[in-house]
């Protein structure tokens, strides 16, 4: 494949901060959303030829049927050994064609939308810079060779999506959000570069291929070597896989995601729903191969998937902030593509249903990018037209806002799993690998499901219909450059669904058909349509139904109105144990101990002066004495040891 | 004599004193310190060149440029000097901070005095890059230390006299311990009967020093190395010292000055004595992993901005040794990488917080807040650094301490591998020291209305720290470049007297 | 064996030595001091000449008797009002004192002590004449002094122009 | 009777007539042109020293035995001897204001009269080879010391220091003695030649009391610890030119007939009886010496401490015990005087201008007087061993020689030592901060001190930056040390 | 009996012993110069008797002796003459008067 066009995917993004980032404080909030704009519209151009070129392209098919994997250019960037190399490089298979599509897609959308959403802020160019700074390094992240590289922009993006959520750094809230944001990941990536390195210490590579293409060999070179009882290859794999979690906020490790929503809307859109977070899905899926081989490690993956799904799901139910019930509602979906990767392998080698959980969750990741961003630009628009996050000062808004109203309404259903939306059917390949895999989690991921229908619904009548609180403005429909992506969005998820996506990702890139697991599908299409109507007889307009729920059940509430308090955990393990219990104590240490004592030198010096000092008396037969004394002893000690 | 390349290092400094001494105002001095630092770099460009030149034409000598004047005959002393790629990066790195150091002084008081010191700073931290013998080697250490004395006692802020006195005594101390290793090193260096010698190369060649002298000497040099390495628990001359120091001096000592100790260690202590190295590298490796992770902790909890980078220095530098006694190939070229890269990087650090200082003066983080609003560019500038120090890809600190974790994880030793994921721990705790500082100091809103009257930076400010996040970024973004600079030295055999890598 | 006289005369020598040395430093008048001091260096002057060297006794008695003796008595008379009595020692002195004489008379006692075996009683010599001695001043080779004698002259004349110096009032 | 053996002592007789010259000048010349002896007795030194480095005119071309063997000079001996006319050549530069001054003008020509008769003595201590001489070069070279400790009349501590000074020096010299009566016992002969030979076969209590004596004897001189305490004292109270000669020539002179002593008296019984007598007396030196300076504000009595260390610094060359260590004692001889009369030319010209010689006056002098303080600093930062200045190849060098030897101890001495730096560094910095950091009201205003003065000033400096770089003055030091007679000693 | 060198030696140690307590304990700077006496006179007996019983074919002791003794005079006159300079200036002979100077 030629590499020019990869390389201007990467190129462009790239550029276009540079550019933003250096010269944009001289131009004006035109030219610089123009820029933008263009620029990853270009982008988006260039993705989709290379990623339709390679989905369609027989050149790509090989000899034995299976789509090929292709390394479309790969550098050498820096070699710690002759064989641990960093390289960066572009890399297509399925899934990373998939992902430049949603990348490019959902950022050229937020692109556009952002020019209306944003306009008039100070720090506009900044904006852009960043969204380009974003742009690049998802991209990279997905394209790369070697695990890495894709460490490498799992740092970038973890930074671009840092001074994205401090974008308002006026506000503390937005500062702390973002500090949060990137030590919470960064703790997490510090898991991943272990596990990196555990990993590359046995295999002497960093290379995906080499590791994918033959995940026994992987497996033997650890040599059977153990750490603590448990098998290195465990050890390293959930370790990377605590990376994952961290990116992919799954417990414990999700409690930045609901703050980051500090964040401008679009940027939640994009990188906490869409892209970044699902980075550590595709790091599973990346992996998968390897994955398959060790099956504690996809045990764990499930059990947190599943537990997280779960746990967000019920936080969802209790919040009022719109933002941060899309934020708990983008744990839970990603959660449930956690579960689906979990599942589709059943240790050692044995893939369970032809991958089927690998290709549901990268469906469910494309169909949920799509109507997440939805959502999330939908919400957007709402806070855009009545100042506020909180669905206390919204309601009956589907009068003034159709468009809105309409699209929100088809990512409610999507996600929701009615079909013909896209959510139904990659949920449905979800709970059908559950169901294959374990009864019980299939019931789990069912309830948690409905548990989905219910939460978004709940939002959804509490939005648009309720009460109508006192609006300062009338509120109004978005700008146009808003209400394009909407509408484009709100397409896509309507016919998402039908694409056939096992023709183009699954684990071992052997094309197959989905069908439609009937019984599974048809339960959770009326558990969800039950959970609908609940919330709709609950939040359609004033009912004493949740307040009475409320107060029969008020633990319940607390608790997951306050997260599980997960947060009060954190930060009294932060400030209390690791602040005031570790920190301030070594500091202390250092300067009273260690500086003392290197002080101490002095004082004992200055002291011992002192002490001597009587020796020069000024009398001069005191000097005589001791020098006598002196000479005596002199030939005295000597003497004692010599003769 | 001047036909060798190198001793211009040496020469051009001396030139600049001379001239120094004969200007008679601030524009003369300016421009002495200008072009002598340009002279400089251009000088150190020069000598990359050539140097890349000569080894890509298949020069396999571990040292080029090499040459040697006698000085103390009897003694066997010489004026030697000669260059790898360790060196050539490290005269590359000072030349880039002198000049930055230049710019970030411009407005100096008593302005010949000051650049006085500053260069004949420079003059010795250049020679001592130079230098492959051990005395002059050692001479050129002394010449560096003595000025930051005067430059800290007179130009410096809060408690200078007891900063700077610290600071002179123990960096002294650790050169009292290196003094008799080094003459220790020259007693032995050659086999009964050969003729003695400093040169370094000679003594690594002849190989004499025997075992048991070894396991003496090894842990002076390494100690007087490592206190200006700000090894545990002799580091705590660095916060105070760095603290009380003008910016100018910050810079060239945290970016320059302790990176003599890492080299130092190395090109002393490692290089000469492989066998004492290997067997009691474990005593300081746990010393080293100690002050990266405990360094990072103190970090954490200073509210004085220079504190809090001094700290980081520490826990950065403590990154230097410990990769170094890692004794494979790619954790010391990570090493020599976290050098460049934490000179730099600290460099910009200190001269940032020098100009922040210089308008707000005060340094306190809780006495200031929301600069970005007031001084955009050096705020930024201040999150490059900020980045580059918790090791962001693309900026020199993420090549340095991914190299130094890769490489000391192929250490064939448990232990070591357990010590370097420790270690590896210091990455987060630097993120929260770094965000915690930028979130305070630059974002959120103005903390003190009078903040709001000051100006961004000036023209020079602005030359002084885009000439060093280039070159941070440079690296970052092109480190094979420096890595196959650097780790041809470590190709050679010494490693395979230890049977590692 | 020797004679009994000269036993009685050794021991006359020697106590007297002994008593007045301790005499003269204890006590308390300054001016009999002085005098014990002066009976101390004829005791030495005595010894010399039990030895043998008759020219050294006359010396000791000429330059110490004649000579350093006469110049204390001189000093002292100039510093020193009649009836002064010497201070009284403090305790703390006379213990240290005590302590370094003692210490010194065993380290040196030990030292003197530990060659003991190799002395012998008085052998004989050859008896010195002037010529002798004149020939040991002036003559350059192996135990003579010339230039010792020119070096002490140059001493001798350093301290007469720093005492004349320093005695000078002005 | 040779009396033609006295022409082998060119530089003993230079000096004489020098002496005779300065005497003459003193007694006869009319008033008026009094005030110009000091010049003249400087400008003849001068003479005398540059004679001296041609071996053809006064210096020694080789090893001459003289009076059998109760005289030698030899190259290396006439190296020292040089040096030291050197340092008295600044000496006597820097006390022409002094001397000159309105006190001093009944007493001038009897500085100049003493002066030359203890150089003189030193010569002798350094040339001779027979306890008798050495004994009369001793006291030729500390006697009239004292009487030149008493020459500021007006001064309550002038007395003070010269009776302290004669008192002490005078007990030292029979404790001196008295070691030399053992060493006579043990072996019937003075000549070192003879000692040497006979004690050898010597190990008893009687050879360590000698040998402990004569160290206190001579360490009396040198202010080894516990031999020191009049030092400080004397330095303080003895006029400022009187002090820098006591501080260098005097201990320059005495450490290398110490070291004459030891390696050719008692060289037989080094590692038996005195290497670890110097041992501690080294490390009690030095260690004593610094911690009295850091509590010193008197520049005098400052300086005098750190002289103490420095002394202690200088033993190392003998502990050596080899010819390298003995160039580097010689090296380190001649860095000192320079260092050394540089700080006191500084406290000098200062105390000759305004009176005042408080470390506490010296705060902001760099204000006021920048080349004074530069000058100042310059000699601190030698004294302490800091490059590019001459004190800090002096000290590696002598820590070279030092650790030639070998042992062990000798590394644990040096590191010992080493650490003392630290602490010497930190009061020398002092210093420093005092001229340069300090601020104060009442600064020394800015003044010009005199040409000779400046002239001075202007050797010591130059001596400091250069006497380090140019490596032709060591390696001479050591090619004469290792081809002299010395060298056999140390075999 | 037989009167060897130690029988001249021991008093001759005495003397120097009762010098050395003198020079320690007297606070007359006359009374202390007498001490020295004492310990100078002590050493040339030393010498003296070393060289007539154990060397007496050369006369290296009874030399060392005769120089001493004009060594001594010149140090007593020197010492003197300090004295007598700090009498004029102190108005008195006691050695504690001696310190101005100290520590």
């Amino acid at each position: 494949m030629e590499s020019t066009l990869p390389i201007l995917i990467l190129a462009i993004p790239l550029t276009m901060f540079l550019l933003l980032g250096i010269a944009g404080c001289k131009m004006s909030h035109k030219l610089a959303g123009f820029l933008g704009i263009a620029g990853m519209g270009t982008t988006l151009v260039l993705s989709y030829i290379t990623a339709l070129t390679y989905f369609f392209g027989p050149e790509f098919i090989g000899a034995d049927g299976l789509r090929e994997q292709v390394t479309v250019f790969n550098w050498e960037w820096l070699a710690f050994t002759e064989n641990l190399v960093i390289s960066l490089g572009f890399f297509l298979d399925p899934i990373s064609a998939m992902m430049l599509i949603v990348i490019t897609t959902i950022s050229f959308m937020v692109h556009l939308y952002s020019l209306g959403y944003m306009e008039g802020e100070r720090g506009f160019q900044r904006y852009y810079a960043f969204l380009s700074l974003f742009s690049f390094s998802m991209l990279g992240l997905v394209v790369a060779t070697n695990i890495f590289q894709m460490y490498i922009f799992w740092e970038l993006v973890g930074a671009s999506s840092y001074l994205l959520i401090g974008f308002y750094y006026r506000l503390h809230s937005a500062v702390s959000a973002s500090k949060k944001a990137f030590i919470v990941t960064r703790f997490a990536d510090l898991g991943f570069l272990i596990g990196i390195l555990v990993l590359s210490y046995y295999t002497q590579t960093f290379d995906f291929v080499k590791m994918t293409s033959d995940p026994s060999w992987v497996l033997a070179s650890t040599g059977g070597a153990t750490f603590m009882g448990a098998s290195v290859l465990t050890w390293a794999l959930v370790l990377i896989f605590t990376g994952g979690m961290g990116k992919s906020a799954m417990m414990p490790l999700h409690i930045w995601l609901p703050d980051a929503m500090e964040g401008p809307t679009p940027v939640s859109a994009l990188i906490h729903a869409a892209t970044m977070v699902v980075a550590g899905v595709f790091l599973v899926a990346r992996m998968f191969p390897v994955y398959m081989m060790e099956g504690s490690a996809t045990m764990i993956i499930v059990v947190v998937g599943a537990v997280t799904a779960f746990y967000a799901a019920m936080v969802a139910c209790a919040q009022i902030d719109i933002k941060r019930i899309l934020a708990f509602s983008t744990i839970s979906q990603i959660a449930f593509m956690m579960v689906s990767l979990g599942v589709a392998s059943e240790g050692h080698g044995e893939v369970a249903h032809h991958g089927l959980g690998y290709m549901a969750s990268m469906f469910h990741l494309f169909t949920h990018a799509m109507f997440k961003a939805l959502l999330f630009l939908g919400a957007g628009a709402l806070i855009h037209a009545v100042h506020s996050n909180n669905y206390t000062a919204m309601g009956g808004l589907r009068k003034y806002m159709p468009i809105t109203h309409w699209t929100f309404l088809i990512g409610c259903l999507a996600i929701a799993g009615i079909p013909p939306f896209s959510g139904f059917f990659s949920k449905d390949e979800i709970l059908a690998a559950c169901y294959a895999w374990s009864p019980f989690i299939g019931v789990w991921m069912s309830m948690v499901a409905a548990l989905t229908a219910f939460y978004m619904f709940r939002m959804y009548y509490l939005v648009f219909w309720w009460n109508e609180p006192h609006y300062h403005h009338t509120p109004h429909d978005a700008p146009l450059s808003m209400n394009i992506p909407l509408l484009f969005l709100a397409a896509v998820s309507c016919v998402a669904g039908f694409i056939p996506f096992g023709h183009f990702v699954t684990w071992n890139r052997m094309p197959y058909d989905i069908h439609i697991e009937l019984p599974v599908a048809i339960s959770s299409v009326v558990v969800a349509l039950v959970a609908i109507a609940l919330a709709r007889h609950m939040y359609i307009k004033e009912n004493p139904l949740p307040a009475k729920m409320k107060a029969a059940l008020p633990r319940l509430w607390d608790w997951c109105h306050h997260r599980f308090y997960w947060d009060e955990l954190y930060m009294f393990i932060t400030h209390r144990i690791i602040f005031n219990g570790i920190c301030r104590p070594l500091a202390w240490f250092d300067r009273h101990i260690i500086d003392g004592t290197m002080d101490s030198f002095a004082t004992v010096t200055n002291k011992a002066s002192e002490a001597i000092r009587p020796l020069q008396s000024g009398q001069v037969q005191m000097y005589v004495w001791y020098y006598l004394i002196g000479a005596l002893l002199l030939a005295g000690v000597t003497a004692v040891c010599v003769l | 004599m001047f036909s060798n390349i190198l001793i211009y290092f040496v020469v051009i400094p001396l030139v600049m004193l001379g001239g120094l001494a004969l200007c008679q105002n601030i524009r003369q001095i300016r421009a002495v310190a200008v072009t002598g630092s340009l002279a400089l770099i251009g000088l150190s460009a020069w000598v990359l060149a050539e140097y890349l030149e000569l080894r890509g034409a298949g020069n396999e000598d571990p040292m080029l440029f090499v040459d040697s004047w006698t000085w103390f005959a009897p003694l066997n002393i010489h004026l030697a000097v000669g260059v790898d790629g360790i060196s050539v990066a490290m005269l590359i790195l000072s030349s880039i901070i002198v000049f930055a150091g230049s710019f970030a002084s411009w407005e100096i008081k008593q302005a010949k005095e000051f650049f006085l010191w500053l260069i004949l700073l420079s003059t010795g931290v250049f020679g001592f890059f130079i230098s492959i013998d051990l005395f002059t080697m050692f001479m050129f250490y002394e010449v560096a230390l003595i000025p930051m004395y005067l430059l800290i006692g007179v130009w410096g802020s809060g408690n200078k006299n007891y900063s700077a006195m610290k600071l002179t005594l123990m960096l002294m101390g650790g050169s009292a311990f290196l003094m008799l290793g080094l003459i220790g090193i020259y007693y032995h260096s050659a086999p009964e009967g050969g003729q003695l010698t400093w040169n370094i190369l000679e003594i690594a060649n002849n190989d004499a020093i025997d075992h048991s002298w070894q396991t003496f000497l090894f842990p002076m040099t390494f100690v007087g190395f490592g206190v200006l390495g700000a090894m545990f628990p002799f580091h705590t001359w660095s916060p105070d010292g760095h603290a009380s120091a003008p910016t100018a001096v910050s810079m060239l000592h945290a970016g320059v000055l302790m990176k003599l100790g890492g080299y130092g260690c190395f090109r002393v202590a490692i290089y000469l004595m492989p066998q004492a190295a290997h067997e009691l590298s474990w005593i300081f490796l746990i010393l080293t992993g100690i002050s990266v992770v405990y360094g990072a902790f103190c970090a954490c909890v200073k509210t004085d901005l220079k504190y809090i980078n001094a700290y980081s220095s520490v826990s950065h530098c403590g990154l230097v040794l410990f990769a170094i006694l890692m004794l494979n190939e790619t954790a010391m070229t990570g090493a020599i990488m976290q050098m460049l890269s934490h000179g730099l990087m600290t460099a910009l650090f200190f001269a940032l917080i020098g100009m922040i200082y210089g308008r707000t003066h005060t340094r306190e983080i809780t006495q200031m807040g929301g600069m970005m609003q007031i001084m955009p560019y050096l705020s930024v500038c201040y999150v490059i650094a900020g980045m580059a120090s918790l090791g962001l890809p693309g900026l020199s600190g993420f090549v340095s301490e991914m190299t130094i974790f890769v490489g000391s994880f192929q250490h064939a030793d448990m232990f070591h591998r357990v010590f370097t994921i420790a270690a590896c721990c210091s990455i987060v705790i630097t993120a929260v020291y770094i965000l915690r500082v930028v979130g305070k100091l630059l974002f959120g809103p103005v903390y003190d209305e009078h903040h709001l009257s000051l100006t961004d930076a000036t023209w020079w400010e602005r030359l002084s720290t885009v000439t060093l996040i280039v070159s941070v970024a440079a690296i970052g973004c092109f480190p094979n470049f420096f890595n196959h600079l650097i780790n041809f030295t470590f190709k050679p055999a010494i490693f395979a007297v230890l049977g590692l890598n | 064996m020797e004679s009994v006289g000269s036993i009685i005369l050794y021991c006359v020598v020697a106590l007297s030595m002994i008593v007045f040395s301790v005499l003269a430093v204890t006590t308390r008048k300054i001016l009999r001091a002085a005098t014990y001091l002066l009976f101390t260096l004829f005791a030495a002057a005595v010894m010399y000449f039990m030895l043998d060297y008759e020219f050294l006794g006359a010396v000791q008695i000429a330059v110490y008797a004649g000579g350093i003796v006469v110049l204390f008595v001189f000093s002292i008379l100039l510093t020193s009002r009649p009836g002064d009595n010497s201070e009284r020692l403090t305790s703390k002195s006379k213990v240290l004192g005590f302590l370094g004489a003692l210490s010194m008379l065993g380290v040196s006692g030990w030292a003197l002590l530990s060659r003991c075996a190799n002395f012998s009683s008085l052998p004989a010599m050859k008896y010195l004449t002037m010529s002798d001695l004149g020939t040991a001043l002036m003559g350059t080779g192996e135990n003579q002094y010339l230039l010792p004698f020119e070096a002490v002259s140059v001493l001798l004349l350093a301290c007469i122009i720093g005492g004349v110096v320093i005695a000078r009032k002005r | 009777m040779d009396y033609s053996q006295f022409l082998t002592m060119k530089q003993e007789l230079g000096l004489l007539v020098v002496f005779l010259l300065v005497f003459l000048y003193d007694t006869f010349m009319p008033g008026r042109t009094q005030k110009g002896l000091p010049v003249v007795t400087t400008v003849l030194m001068l003479l005398l020293t540059v004679a001296g480095f041609c071996p053809c005119c006064l210096g020694s071309g080789s090893d001459v035995m003289a009076f059998s063997g109760m005289y030698e000079t030899s190259p290396v001996i006439s190296a020292i001897k040089n040096i030291l006319n050197i340092g008295v050549v600044i000496v006597l530069l820097q006390s022409i204001r002094w001397a000159n001054s309105d006190a001093m003008a009944m007493r001038r020509g009897e500085f100049y009269e003493l002066l030359l008769v203890t150089l003189f003595g030193m010569y002798l201590m350094i040339s001779s080879r027979h306890f008798l001489m050495f004994i009369i070069g001793l006291e030729s070279a500390s006697l009239p010391l004292a009487a030149m400790t008493a020459l500021n009349k007006g001064s309550q501590e002038s007395h003070e220091a010269a009776g302290k000074y004669i008192l002490t020096a005078v007990f030292s010299s029979a404790i001196f003695m008295m070691g030399l009566s053992f060493v006579y016992g043990l072996t019937g002969s003075l000549y070192f030649s003879n000692i040497y030979v006979a004690i050898a076969s010597e190990m008893n209590m009687m050879l360590v009391c000698a040998v402990a004596f004569v160290i206190a004897g001579i360490g009396f001189k040198l202010s080894l610890v516990p031999f020191h305490l009049w030092t400080a004292d004397v330095y303080q109270g003895a006029p400022t030119s009187v002090t820098s000669y006591l501080s260098v020539i005097s201990k320059g002179a005495t450490a290398f007939a110490f070291m004459a002593v030891m390696a050719q008296v008692f060289g037989t019984v080094y590692s038996r009886v005195w290497e670890w007598m110097l041992y501690a007396l080294i490390i009690l030196t030095i260690t004593v010496g610094n911690l009295f300076a850091i509590r010193q504000r008197n520049m005098k009595r400052f300086l005098a401490f750190s002289s103490i260390s420095q002394a202690g610094y200088i033993m190392l060359g003998i502990i050596a015990y080899n010819t390298m260590g003995v160039a580097a004692m010689m090296y380190y001889i001649l860095v000192y005087i320079f260092s050394n009369l540089a700080a006191f030319g500084v406290i000098g010209a200062i105390e000759n201008a305004t009176g005042r010689v408080s470390m506490d006056d010296y705060r902001g002098l760099y204000k006021t007087n920048p080349r004074l303080s530069f000058a100042m600093m310059l000699a601190m930062f030698s004294l302490a061993g800091i490059p590019p200045f001459a004190g800090f190849f002096s000290k590696f060098f002598i820590f070279t020689g030092a650790l030639n030897q070998g042992s062990v101890a000798i590394y644990v001495l040096v590191l010992i030592a080493l650490i003392n730096t630290i602490v010497s560094l930190y009061y020398y910095l002092l210093v420093v901060k005092a001229m340069f950091i300090s601020e104060d009201d009442c600064v020394i205003p800015t003044f010009r001190s005199a040409f000779s003065e400046r002239l001075g000033l202007w050797i010591t400096v130059a001596g400091i930056i250069f006497l380090g770089l140019v490596s032709c003055i060591y390696s001479g030091l050591l090619t004469l040390t290792a081809d002299s007679a010395l060298s056999l000693f140390f075999a | 009996m037989e009167f060897t060198a130690i029988y001249y030696l021991i008093p001759a140690l005495i003397m120097f012993c009762c010098g050395v307590y003198g020079f320690i304990t007297r606070k007359n700077m006359i009374a202390m110069l007498i001490s020295l006496e004492l310990m100078l006179n002590a050493v040339d007996i030393n010498f003296v008797v070393f060289n007539r019983f154990l060397f007496p074919e050369a006369m290296e002791g009874m030399f060392f002796t005769l120089f001493a003794i004009a060594i001594a005079a010149a140090e007593t006159a020197l010492a003197i003459a300090i004295i007598i300079n700090i009498f004029r200036s102190n108005k008195s002979v006691d050695v504690r008067t001696l310190n101005e100077m100290k520590f």
